[in-house]
């Protein structure tokens, strides 16, 4: 076990150093995909741990959002220190979800879905309405980088290596939080829910927690991407955005930790490799989809397996 | 012969339900599966209407295979099923539902004298042919579901446990009119959780355990069975 | 004092009483039989007793305390625990993380001492009593395979298992016997006995006779909703109202 | 008190259009489980078909109306063949499959119509009704009204005294045991989608000559669609409808009085309290466990 | 109506750019970074167009990528532009952010870094906003139609062609001169900032100086389905003058106001489909009809102070290959483009700090409808912004007619306190 445990984490070595010395190789603009792309897979992480107790939400990215505006309204109309408002940011999603929970869990399913649709679509709308302190639909301008020392933060390789540090420190949270006891409850809590309550699971509870977590986790990426552009407006958290998460994790796979990191690696790069055609590129884009899931329909977590199976396969006489 | 199955196996994901099933029905037969919860009786019926596919084995009805037919061409062949807790469609009237019954057909004058028929066995439901199904009591949608399974002017009745939650005298009412039925030439299969009742109905019956036909033989030689006697009729 | 008392329990559904005015007590450290025609209301006094509905009338005590109106999972923190009638498992989990999810009481922890693993004590305390039940059920062979994968009496030992690792006082089973062979059925009896003998009341709804005659001293038998008698197998047995009503009254047709 | 009348008759002709967008999504979604996302492009290509065949080309605006409700149709059975059949029994994939629809009709619109302002549709029947002069009513918006009342109540003939739709609200309400009546489901599923797609079709047409034609107009049709299904409670058809008129009322009335913003809010605030006080809408019923 | 002269299908699917791209968007798609291929001996210099192809924007991005094109094309077909002793061709570089921050951060980089652009040209709003920071820092030439992006820290950011909204000042006050009787106005527009309220707040100082009293404004969503609730609320009233400040729903909304029986004058921003109305309608209802958007082929645009080379030639052209596609950007863009080429040759150099050097030391710029000033450190805190005549435009027997040109500066000029004070009162930000 432990050999095994060993070889992960040099191959997590091995992947983070990749990772640090990739942008150095890449064209200006994609080290800004390489950013937007880590922040993403914070987001697509996060929605995961959502989607462990069974609910499928359509408010992630509206959290993302709070936690947006709490670090940009923080950092700029308050003064707040950059490395003070991204935490403020988790804490600020985190309690709106809180709030939340009390509305929301009494519904599940695609009653649930909806429900959070709608609840998302709502407070979106207040950040248009309220002009005092959200500016209205052209959000916030102007948010400060975060500041240390001499590094220039609006550099994309400092930028990148800062969410790289933050993007991975929360993965790791995740990822622990997901094989801990915690994640088991939130398995179970999925696949048998009243099993779980006789058990003593109050189910409520878990599923709170899990919408809570996630919901400071996609805040801090919320607060990782205004940062680095500088202006946060209500467009971006709309449904369409959400709707690419979706995408991200349905055709990434969503029954391994790292079926949506693929989902949203691989399709963010196939969507900007596209841009060349472009009005032209949602439709490619959209037949892409179409294909992945006919074709991988348990997503394109079961190509890694499938292909290893597939070398492996002279070596071992099939099962059965 | 009019129903045969041969060796039949279904698997639920990986999990074997039937292990090679070998069952028979005569025609005008009245047949009963009996055996505990989870040896393979609904999963028998099911697999004959259609609803699941056999991993191995074939089903033969009036000499064509039935093994890869879609429920709808089963049911068009003569083989009409009543399925475990009624499942009557709730928000329609009675009379909807029993003219669903006779979806595949139609000769509109073979269906009215159908539904006529099926009203002279179960009045109640004509008393009651404009109210929603859900407006019934457990007894009178078992009827409801019995007398939908007929509209199909079916060759062969399989009623998956039509006593579940039914008062006896219910039971009783019910227990008669499929005598009645089978005495039209309706050959029954009945799977029956309740054995004593339904070795008393049936003229044959197998006993399955965990996906096997453990005993066969006539009902009334089963009833006398030591094994059956302790295991299912509970003496 | 009785372990639990259920005491003048109603419930309706709609106009329908599924039960009217029930109530019997369970004593500490039997094996009670629950038995009754399918609709006699056997499940809905499980759930009521478990917190999965709420009697519309009358009380339920456990341990002295009253415990109608709690949630399932409130109830499980007292001590009872219960079993479903199909086998219901965790399938896409393995066996030990079955067990392990049963721990719940003994292992629930807070996320931060997840993620910093300050909960590792209590873990490896979950992870002891897991597998030490496994072993009292016989399981730990299997630990590593899927529930799904487990042949039907496992599954059905694994079920009991879970509910055991909550460690419970009582254990409510629903039909733990039901398609069983006989060979299965006989071994799952000795468990059962076991489990017993360990020190958990069980209340058990069955229609495997030959099993509940065999585990029961003392059986409650329900019908339509209402008490219908009560007494040792040996009474049951010859009780005229009981023939009647379980055997549906067919056997003079 | 114009302002009221004037509004009562906005209202119900919002709640017809609602009606129709939302009774073709809760269809789909009874009988075939599938959350249909690209239902709001369907209406968008009944309105482009009606541009194009009306406008561009001249011909007629009922044929160009019957032809776009049969192209919608038509292509809400390829979907149904082709994408969601092969996806049964796993809705997520239904979903994202019904997304890729979307994306693409969006960029047929787009090459059909190109980019710029708005498509227009002169109304073919021009004029206004105009009653005591504190009440007027376009004559296409009466026209409009009228053909989806039409529509509905054929809907509801057609369910309700049809062996057919019978068979369709038996699927909807238990698959297995339809299958077992010799209903054949994926039949019954090409039915469905047909339905839901010619109504589709026609609330496109019928708001070419009302409304702005745009590709990307099938995003408030799908949000206020679900709105309305959620209400109503997903799976009732009459729910829907009732929904929708009650929706158009809320809408329209604050709308006038107060303010669009504050409306749409109202109506989201609305439904999640709806759903807070009954988790399964006006008149859904409990899901069974 | 509008209508497409041949098949719009077979000219649309007979595009070479369609063709064009769809090819080389599979080849990037299959062979990521497979080197382009360009004209080796020729001096070309990029122009990059930073603008939303796809989703609710497009309309205000692809159209003017049309129009860039043409004027491009038809620059290059005469041999190039000289630009301080060389000879350039110039080549359009688009990027389609769809409107979003992200993207439009990207493609902004991709288009200075990897295609060189000399400027960039942008719609406005958060787009621009999001890429101020780094643009600035580079010191790149980036224009916007949206004056009201320019702050004190946007030094080369520049607005050389739309004024919105200031442009609308000039038909209110032109409607007021003809009609002194008009005495009540309302005004709708949409709810955001950029379009909706900027524009909001201009009108509505325009009718406070020209003494008329603004009774409501009523801003809406984008998800109006049915605009009869609003008008009809509006029309309670009883306005003189009906005003639409946004453009995206003007048809529908005239239309309403048609149905309802409205009698009085109607202002509008823009009425790029005004035939649309006018068939929705009638050609007696629009008729005086006020808005700020001529026809390219309006008589009015040939010769005098126009800056913009062959209108009417250009309109042609446009409508040949995208007929119904035709709106305000169209032209905008492509006359920021000849803008830079004035100031390039003026400076005799294509590096965009001299480019904007050159621009901002010409007292009297050239702007499309004359020339123009440098304007906007009252409002914005920077005088970034070209303004200068504006037409106004009025239907007049079914044809959309420049009324006569009036000076937007000089109205700012005078009633800058005005304007402030109403983009304050909507929570604006001013100087």
């Amino acid at each position: 076990m432990s050999k095994v445990q060993l070889s992960q984490i040099a191959g997590i070595v091995a992947m983070l150093v990749g990772l640090m010395v990739l942008p150095n190789y890449l064209k200006y603009h994609h080290q800004d995909f390489l950013i937007f792309l880590t922040i993403n897979i914070l987001v697509v992480v996060s929605y995961r741990l959502m989607t462990l107790t069974g609910e499928w939400s359509l408010i992630h990215i509206v959290m993302m959002g709070v936690g947006a505006y709490t670090s940009a309204l923080l950092s700029k109309n308050l003064g707040f220190p950059v490395w003070i408002s991204m935490p403020m940011a988790g804490v600020g999603a985190g309690l709106i979800a809180a709030l939340l929970c009390f509305p929301l869990f009494r519904m599940t399913q695609f009653y649930f879905l909806i429900g959070s649709f709608a609840v998302g679509e709502a407070i979106r709308l207040a950040w248009i309405f309220f002009v005092k302190p959200f500016g209205g639909s052209s959000g916030v301008s102007s948010i400060p980088p975060p500041e240390l020392f001499a590094i220039d933060f609006m550099d994309p390789i400092p930028y990148f290596y800062l969410v790289l540090a933050v993007v991975t420190v929360c993965l790791v949270i995740l990822y622990r939080i997901e094989n801990s006891r915690i994640g088991l409850t939130l398995h179970a809590v999925h696949w048998k829910s009243s099993l779980s309550e006789s058990v003593g699971v109050n189910t409520w509870k878990y599923r709170s927690l899990a919408f809570i977590v996630a919901s400071v986790f996609v805040g801090i990426a919320g607060a990782l991407k205004v940062h680095y552009l500088g202006n946060v407006t209500p467009h971006q958290f709309g449904v369409g955005t959400m709707v690419f998460v979706l995408i991200w994790v349905i055709v990434g796979g969503y029954n391994t930790f790292f079926g949506p990191v693929l989902g949203a690696i691989v399709l963010s790069i196939l969507d900007e490799s596209l841009r060349d055609l472009e009005e032209y590129r949602p439709a490619i884009y959209g037949a892409l989809l179409i294909a992945a899931i006919m074709f991988m329909p348990k997503g394109l977590e079961s190509v890694p397996p499938s292909i290893r199976a597939w070398f492996k396969a002279p070596a071992t006489p099939p099962p059965g | 012969m009019l129903l045969s199955l041969q060796d039949v196996h279904v698997h639920y994901n990986k999990i074997a339900a039937l292990q090679g099933i070998s069952i028979e029905v005569e025609e005008g037969d009245f047949v009963t599966l009996i055996g505990s919860n989870g040896a393979g009786k609904s999963t028998t019926l099911r697999t004959i209407s259609g609803l699941e596919r056999p991993s191995a084995g074939e089903i033969r009805f009036k000499n064509q295979s039935l093994t890869r037919l879609p429920p709808d061409r089963i049911l068009k062949l003569g083989v009409a099923q009543v399925p475990e807790g009624r499942r009557v469609f709730k928000d329609l009237t009675v009379l909807e539902n029993l003219h669903l019954g006779a979806f595949t057909r139609g000769d509109q004058a073979a269906i009215k004298s159908d539904l006529e028929s099926v009203f002279g066995h179960f009045p109640r439901l004509l008393e009651r042919s404009q109210q929603l199904a859900q407006t019934l009591s457990g007894g009178e949608q078992q009827m409801l579901s019995i007398g939908r399974a007929l509209m199909s002017d079916p060759i062969l009745l399989l009623l998956d446990e039509p006593s579940l939650g039914l008062a006896p005298i219910v039971v009783e009412e019910i227990a008669k009119i499929l005598l009645e039925i089978n005495k039209r030439g309706v050959a029954i299969v009945l799977v029956e959780q309740n054995a004593e009742l339904a070795l008393d109905l049936a003229k044959r019956g197998y006993v399955l355990e965990t996906g096997n036909v453990a005993l066969q033989g006539e009902a009334s030689s089963l009833a006398r069975n030591e094994h059956v006697k302790t295991a299912y009729l509970g003496i | 004092m009785a372990l639990l008392e259920i005491k003048n329990v109603s419930k309706r559904f709609g106009g329908l009483a599924a039960l009217s005015n029930v109530s019997f007590a369970v004593e500490q450290g039997e094996i009670r039989g629950l038995i009754g025609p399918n609709g006699a209301g056997k499940s809905t006094m499980f759930k009521n007793i478990a917190g999965f509905s709420q009697p519309s009338e009358g009380e339920i005590v456990f341990s002295g305390q009253t415990i109608s109106g709690y949630r399932p999972h409130t109830i499980a923190d007292l001590g009872i625990v219960r079993t479903f009638q199909e086998t219901t498992l965790f399938q896409e989990l393995t066996v030990f993380e079955n067990a392990l999810v049963g721990c719940h009481l003994q292992a629930n922890t807070n996320i931060f001492s997840a993620v910093l693993g300050l909960d590792k004590h209590k873990q490896s305390r979950a992870r002891d009593k897991a597998l030490e039940v496994l072993e009292f059920m016989g399981l730990s062979q299997r630990i590593d395979q899927l529930a799904s994968e487990l042949p039907l009496g496992s599954q059905r030992s694994l079920a009991i298992a879970i509910a055991l690792t909550s460690g419970p006082k009582l254990m409510l089973m629903d039909e733990p016997f039901a398609g069983m062979n006989p060979e299965e059925t006989r071994q799952m009896m000795e468990l059962t006995r076991k489990v017993n003998k360990s020190g958990v009341t069980i209340v058990l709804v069955e229609h495997d006779m030959k099993a509940v005659m065999g585990l029961c001293e003392y059986i409650t038998v329900l019908n339509f909703g209402t008490l219908l008698t009560e007494g040792t197998p040996e009474e049951i047995r010859h009780n005229e109202a009981v023939i009647e009503a379980y055997l549906g009254g067919s056997r003079k047709h | 008190m114009e302002l009221f009348f004037q509004s009562v008759i906005n209202s119900f002709i919002q709640g017809g259009f609602f009606a129709l967008w939302a009774v073709g999504l809760v269809l789909v979604f009874g009988v075939m489980g599938v959350v249909n996302f690209a239902h709001g492009e369907l209406v968008m290509v009944g309105a482009y078909t009606v541009w194009v065949l009306h406008s561009q080309y001249g011909i007629g605006y009922i044929p160009a109306l019957c032809i776009a409700v049969l192209l919608v149709m038509f292509i809400g059975l390829l979907m149904e063949r082709f994408l969601f059949r092969p996806k049964q029994g796993d809705p997520l994939g239904g979903l994202i499959n019904s997304i890729g629809v979307l994306f693409i009709l969006q960029v047929a619109a787009l090459v059909v119509g190109g980019t710029g302002p708005a498509k227009q549709v002169a109304p073919p029947f021009p004029g206004t009704l105009i009653i005591q002069e504190f009440l007027r009513i376009p004559n296409q918006r009466l026209f409009s009204i009228a053909v989806a009342v039409a529509a509905l109540l054929l809907l509801w003939f057609f369910l309700t005294k049809t062996k057919l739709g019978w068979s369709l609200r038996a699927v909807a309400l238990d698959r297995e045991a339809a299958a077992l009546q010799g209903i054949n489901i994926n039949r019954t599923s090409m039915i469905a989608i047909g339905v839901s797609g010619a109504l589709a079709g026609l609330a496109g047409a019928l708001m070419a000559p009302i409304s702005n034609i745009y590709p990307t107009m099938g995003h408030n049709v799908i949000i206020t669609a679900f709105i309305v299904t959620i209400v109503g409670g997903i799976g009732s058809l009459s729910g829907a409808v009732l929904a929708a008129v009650l929706y158009a009322f809320l809408h329209t009335f604050v709308t006038a009085y107060f303010s669009g913003t504050i409306a749409t809010m109202c109506g989201l605030l609305i439904m999640v309290l709806v759903l807070i006080v009954k988790p399964t809408g006006i008149m859904g019923q409990k899901v069974s466990e | 109506m509008r209508k497409t002269p041949k098949s719009v299908f077979e000219r649309k699917f007979g595009r070479r750019r369609f063709l064009g791209t769809t090819l080389a968007g599979v080849g990037a798609a299959l062979t990521a970074g497979m080197p382009r291929i360009s004209l080796a001996d020729t001096k070309t210099v990029k122009i990059g167009m930073n603008i939303p192809m796809t989703g609710d924007y497009a309309p205000w991005g692809l159209p003017g990528l049309y129009g860039s094109e043409i004027v491009a094309n038809n620059l290059n077909a005469a041999g190039g532009v000289k630009i301080g002793g060389d000879t350039y061709m110039i080549e359009m570089a688009a990027y389609d952010h769809g409107y979003d921050t992200e993207k439009s951060v990207q493609g902004f980089k991709k288009l200075v870094l990897e295609d060189d652009v000399k400027m960039v040209m942008m719609l406005g709003g958060s787009t621009v906003a999001s890429i101020v920071p780094w643009a600035m820092r580079k010191k790149m030439l980036t224009t916007t139609l949206l004056p009201s992006d320019i702050t004190p820290d946007t030094p080369y950011l520049v607005a050389t062609c739309e004024s919105h909204p200031l442009y609308n000042v000039t038909g209110v006050e032109w409607l007021a001169e003809k009609n002194p009787d008009l005495k009540t106005a309302v005004i709708i527009t949409t709810n955001d900032i950029e379009y909706g309220k900027q524009s909001a707040a201009t009108y509505k100082a325009a009718f406070e100086v020209a003494g008329i009293e603004v009774l409501d404004t009523n801003f809406h969503g984008f998800d109006v389905v049915d605009f009869a609730p609003i008008v009809s609320s509006l029309l309670a009233k009883k306005p003189d003058v009906f005003c639409m400040a946004t453009d995206v729903y003007t048809t529908p909304i005239v239309e309403q106001l048609f149905h309802q029986g409205y009698k009085g004058k109607i202002v509008s921003c823009t009425l790029d489909g005004y035939q649309d109305v006018i068939a929705k309608t009638s050609k007696e209802f629009v008729e005086g009809l006020v808005f700020q958007f001529p026809d390219f082929d309006d008589p009015k645009l040939v010769g005098g102070k126009i800056n913009f080379p062959d209108p009417g030639g250009f309109d042609a052209s446009f409508n040949k290959d995208h007929a119904g596609e035709w709106s305000a950007v169209a032209w905008e863009y492509p006359s920021i483009l000849l803008n830079w080429v004035e100031a390039a040759q003026a400076a005799g150099s294509i590096e965009p700090t001299a480019v904007l050097e050159a621009m901002k030391a010409n007292d009297s710029p050239a702007h499309t409808f004359g020339p123009g000033k440098w304007w906007g450190a009252e409002l914005w805190g920077l005088d970034n912004a070209v303004i200068g005549d504006w037409p106004v435009v009025a239907i007049n027997d079914g044809r959309a007619r420049i009324q006569e040109f009036r000076s937007v500066y000089t109205w700012c000029q005078t009633n800058v306190a005005e304007l402030s004070k109403q983009m304050k009162d909507l929570d604006l930000r001013i100087a």
